[in-house]
């Protein structure tokens, strides 16, 4: 993985010019323009005939220089930018980047501010895992799912527009609670949602779950051990996939999540087709959570007393959440000013992108795009 | 008159055209069958994106004429229109011939085709081998488009579409023959490979050749069914044509008016290899149950159904005409829907004419199994995720492939199974007497 | 004109079978001499065909076997193709005239 | 059915099949002249057809255009060399070569002359619409044996080309 084109060179492009029986291996060079690569990734493909003998990522064709721009903006200012990270669960971002600053600051939001963030983080979880069913089956070749989930998707879009008057990069949280009391009939919208979305999921799963085709593309096709996976520091879907039990909300709750009931699926083969039921596991157990904090959600302030200019004491901090792609971290050190220092993010897509190489070798083209697919990249978070 | 025109209009004539040997119908006969495929080809165009949009929750076109349905010549118009750019480098005569060699080769499938007893161009008596052997060479189209292009993708493509067209030829020649041995059931024993001669044994041993020897028919029909989606390219065996792998496979350089040639012999592809499967397997031209509900009055029940169609599709025409928003924006569309709605009625009313009614019979019928096949075809791509290469070929070679072999030897066993049984029976005697 | 008789076809069996033969004796390309040797092939087919017109179908039957070998002779004449391809990288005959490489 | 135009459809298939015989070992690109050698084979399964042999003209279009040229197509396509095509194309004994067919085919035109008597005979009339039958009788009859042999051919070349062309066995 790297993210010069320059150490692109030793990989010998001209050897594309030979035909297929020259020599034993073919450089196939796959994106930036391609309908499977989820944005803007360019995979150079090292192909023996079909086969991948390896691959190269290049990326940062999308690099926007978040993490320079944060040095330069107030905490306060900032807030909006992790948003166009993760931008298809941006509300994740937002949550991990306030509750760092307020760990920074050493402040607690307010139980009721906990409850609104973790019913929004769930829907967004729900949304990212949806957008994810779709573009995965389409790469797969099933067209139809993509516009089912897109169907159910735009309910929790609706929900988060009523809510704050943004579908897609929201801006929900402010460090050190909600700006926004939940809007009039919040809570029965919530509820006819997941009463709404339950059997959907099952609708996916009955197109998919025991299709013949669906299981022969997807099972035991990049295929990731529990250790390769922690080597590789792989985190989410991915690493439960492979059997670890390793979900931040259980390990290291934050927000309110200590005081839900949920369970942390797991798969045993580590394949395209253990990804995929963990995440339509995961889907389920979202739903859990958000009927919980639906049900029990308390009255109070929405705001914690915060001032209006943050100057939070010399230090640093690494704050980390579980996003729906994995363990998105950010790192953030204080100089005393009202600008951070410097921020660091731990993008969950960039770090699960490293294990491409390992879990496409021996598979054919056709496999990669299904591997692209489970990873559940977001090229904007790669990139940052 | 005069008589190259009149002498088949004749009432003892019960030939085509071609058996006949009388050019000027034999003409007209095509000119109608490739006129009527290309009007099949532009409303199976309309048809499957409607049919998918509503299969995934959308509306499909809807713009341009009521329900869109003016979509496909507005299409047609663009696509004429289109500047036909040849790619750099590329071999400037093989990828200018190579659509007209896929047209070529599926339309020639045509001229054997039997709408109904003499409604065909011609009949050979090597019809199915014909027809076999000629949508084959569309293969050599494929290969010429993705090699003349000059790039990596439409190679590839190219590779991939022939070598599965191939394999799955063979399966498909397997699961023919074994419909073919079906043919020899008679008092004569000879079978035949006439496209006519196959549907007139189904009638004349009174059941369609896919319930004949309960399973073997249909499971020779499936080996068929299966080959055939494959040898169209169609979801989801459409690997050469991946979006999501090879963008758009062995066309991927083509645009405009020869990218709609390519288009135009995809979709009569998908017509020709249906009514292969119909006339070998579910009758040809016969309405259903042609033995067992004879007589003048089945006849005449049966004669109301072409009318009866069109008067449905006019029924949901005008249904639809009074549910239009009753807004002055779309009165041009309300009236053209009821437009539409007016013609299909005054088609049904045609087809109640005494005179036409008995003829429409065979073609309606045939069209209506074809129009079946249709929309299986859209159902799988609406449903089915896309096999892998590999996948692809184990499951024409290691699955079809002895299917069809196990199909044809049982199929024999069965067909001979007196003689079999006589032979045995001779031998064991003479065993027992040495 | 006159009425096509058996010899018009055997003229064009002999013309596209010398063609045949001065594209096996002439041409580098290994590709190109194969496809000569089919030209041949169908020459010969041809003039099988055209004398079961009146010796009776024999002729037929064994234009048949021909090409039944022809395609056995494609499948391993192509095989070596391969083989010789991807060992000298060339395709001229004149350059594989050794038994081994 | 008496056929139609013989005399014009023998001389434009004759001639077309002849012109591209020409085309096929004279053109530079061996993709060009797999497509003329198909030219060629379509042209003659119309001769076939003209000369009442409608299952050999099936069994040539299946067989050949559809299976055979499709393969050699597919070689051309792997191992086409832009190189190749810039070398020169006739090896240095074209001129014997020439002469040498060119002998042969006057061989053939005085042999045609000489013995006119045993080409020139009554034509059979066979049944064109059991062509197929009597085709399929021979063949599992008096031609059995060979039948089976070529089964046999068919197998051992199908070994011998996978062993030839794979790389790693």
């Amino acid at each position: 993985m790297t993210d010069s084109t320059s150490s692109v060179s030793h990989l010998d492009l001209d050897e594309s010019k030979k035909t297929f029986l020259d020599a034993n291996e073919l450089i196939l060079n796959m994106g930036p323009q391609h309908p499977a690569t989820h944005g803007v990734l360019r995979v150079i493909l090292r192909l023996d005939g079909e086969k991948v003998l390896g691959l190269e990522c290049v990326i940062g064709y999308l690099h926007r220089g978040v993490e320079k721009i944060a040095e330069h903006r107030t905490y306060t200012m900032f807030n909006p930018y992790v948003d166009r990270m993760d931008y298809v669960a941006a509300v994740s971002n937002g949550l991990g980047y306030c509750e760092a600053v307020e760990k920074l600051l050493n402040i607690e939001a307010p139980p009721r501010a906990d409850y609104i963030r973790v019913i929004l983080t769930e829907l967004n979880r729900l949304a990212s895992h949806q957008l994810w069913l779709g573009t995965h089956a389409l790469d797969i070749g099933a067209m139809t799912p993509l516009f089912y989930t897109f169907r159910d998707r735009e309910e929790i879009l609706k929900i988060f527009e009523r809510y704050c008057g943004a579908r897609l990069t929201t801006h929900a949280f402010r460090i050190g609670g909600c700006q926004y009391e939940t809007y009039e009939g919040f809570e029965k919208d919530v509820k006819k949602f997941v009463a709404f979305v339950a059997p959907k999921i099952d609708e996916y799963e009955e197109l998919l779950t025991t299709n013949r085709i669906w299981v022969e593309r997807t099972k035991n096709v990049g295929t990731i051990s529990a250790k390769d996976c922690i080597a590789y520091g792989v985190t989410g879907p991915v690493l439960r996939a492979s059997g670890v039990k390793w979900d931040i909300r259980k390990a290291q709750p934050y927000a309110a999540y200590g005081k839900f009931d949920f369970e942390v699926p797991t798969g045993q083969n580590g394949d395209t087709y253990d990804r995929y039921l963990v995440r339509m596991a995961e889907m389920r157990q979202s739903l859990r959570i958000i009927q919980q904090a639906i049900d029990g959600i308390p009255e109070g302030p929405i705001m914690a007393k915060v001032s209006k200019v943050m100057k939070p004491p010399v230090g640093e901090i690494y704050h980390s959440i579980e996003a729906p792609k994995g363990e998105l971290g950010y790192f953030i050190v204080s100089d005393g000013s009202t600008q951070p220092y410097r921020v660091r993010v731990r993008p969950p897509s960039f770090v699960n992108l490293q294990a491409l190489d390992l879990m496409c070798r021996g598979q054919l083209v056709a496999d990669v795009i299904a591997v692209i697919g489970t990873l559940d990249i977001v090229l904007g978070e790669v990139d940052r | 008159m005069p008589s190259f025109i009149t002498s088949y209009l004749d009432k003892n004539i019960h030939v085509t055209p071609g058996q006949y040997g009388s050019p000027f119908w034999a003409l007209v006969y095509i000119l109608v069958v490739f006129g009527g495929v290309s009007l099949a080809v532009v409303c199976m165009n309309w048809l499957e994106r409607k049919i998918l949009a509503h299969m995934q929750i959308r509306l499909g076109p809807m713009r341009v004429g009521p329900h869109g349905l003016l979509q496909p010549i507005a299409d047609a118009i663009k696509l004429i229109l289109k500047e036909d750019i040849i790619p750099e480098g590329a071999d400037r005569f093989v990828f200018w011939i190579a659509p007209m060699i896929i047209l070529l080769a599926v339309f020639s499938v045509y001229t054997v085709v039997p709408f109904g007893p003499t409604h065909a161009i011609t009949d050979m008596n090597i019809g199915i081998l014909f027809m076999l052997g000629v949508s084959s060479l569309g293969v050599l189209g494929i290969v010429m488009a993705g090699w003349a292009s000059n790039s990596h993708y439409p190679l590839i493509g190219a590779l991939r579409s022939s070598a599965q067209m191939v394999s799955y030829e063979v399966a498909m020649g397997l699961a023919v023959i074994s419909a073919v041995v079906m043919t020899s059931l008679n008092a004569e024993g000879t079978g035949t490979l006439s496209m006519i001669g196959i549907v007139q044994a189904q009638y004349a041993q009174h059941v369609w050749f896919i319930f004949k020897f309960f399973p073997l028919g249909l499971i020779a029909f499936f080996i068929f069914a299966v080959a055939m989606v494959a040898e169209t390219n169609r979801a989801p065996f459409d690997l050469p044509e991946a979006e999501s792998e090879l963008t758009a496979g062995f066309h991927t350089e083509y645009s405009g008016l020869r990218w709609s040639l390519f288009m135009l012999g995809e979709y009569a592809a998908m017509i020709a290899v249906s009514s292969i499967a119909i006339t070998l397997w579910l009758g040809g031209w016969m309405r259903p149950f042609p033995n067992l509900l004879s007589g003048p009055t089945w006849d005449l029940a049966f004669s109301f159904f072409p009318a009866l169609t069109f008067f449905a599709l006019a029924g949901m025409t005008f249904y639809s005409t009074m549910r239009m928003p009753r807004h002055s924006y779309f009165r041009v569309q309300t009236i053209g829907l009821g437009a539409f709605g007016a013609v299909f009625a005054v088609i049904g009313l045609i087809l109640l004419l005494p005179g036409v009614n008995g003829r429409v019979q065979d073609i309606y019928w045939f069209i209506f199994k074809i129009a079946v096949f249709m929309y299986l075809y859209i159902w799988y791509r609406g449903t089915f995720p896309r096999y892998r290469f590999d996948q692809l070929m184990k499951v024409g070679w290691k699955i079809l492939l002895p299917m069809g072999i196990g199909v044809l030897m049982l199929t024999g066993i069965v067909a001979l199974r007196t003689e079999l049984w006589d032979f045995m029976h001779e031998a064991l005697r003479r065993l027992v007497h040495v | 004109m006159a009425p096509i008789t058996t010899i018009h076809y055997l003229v064009v069996a002999a013309a596209l079978f010398v063609l045949g033969v001065i594209g096996v004796l002439t041409r580098r390309n290994v590709v190109i001499v194969l496809m000569s040797v089919e030209l041949i092939l169908n020459a010969v087919n041809l003039n099988l065909v055209a004398f079961s017109r009146i010796w009776g179908l024999h002729g037929q039957v064994f234009a048949i076997f021909v090409i039944t070998d022809a395609a056995a002779e494609a499948a391993v004449g192509l095989g070596i193709l391969i083989a010789f391809f991807r060992n000298k990288e060339t395709v001229n005959v004149d350059e594989i005239d050794l038994l081994k490489w | 059915m008496e056929p139609v135009a013989t005399t014009f459809f023998f001389y434009l298939l004759s001639g077309l099949a002849i012109l591209s015989g020409v085309l096929v070992i004279t053109r530079k690109n061996p993709v060009h002249s797999a497509l003329a050698l198909i030219l060629t084979l379509l042209c003659l399964a119309g001769l076939y057809l003209m000369l009442y042999a409608p299952f050999v003209a099936g069994v040539q279009i299946i067989l050949y255009v559809g299976g055979i040229m499709v393969l050699f197509l597919f070689v051309i396509m792997l191992v086409n060399l832009e190189r190749s095509q810039k070398e020169k194309q006739f090896n240095q004994q074209w001129v014997p070569g020439i002469l040498a067919a060119v002998a042969l085919g006057a061989l053939f035109v005085t042999i045609y002359i000489k013995g006119d008597a045993l080409f020139v005979r009554p034509e059979m009339r066979f049944p064109e619409a059991e062509n197929t039958q009597q085709v399929g009788q021979m063949l599992y009859s008096n031609y059995m044996f060979p039948f089976e042999i070529a089964s046999l051919l068919l197998l051992v070349a199908i070994i011998g080309a996978v062993v030839m062309a794979k790389k790693r066995i």
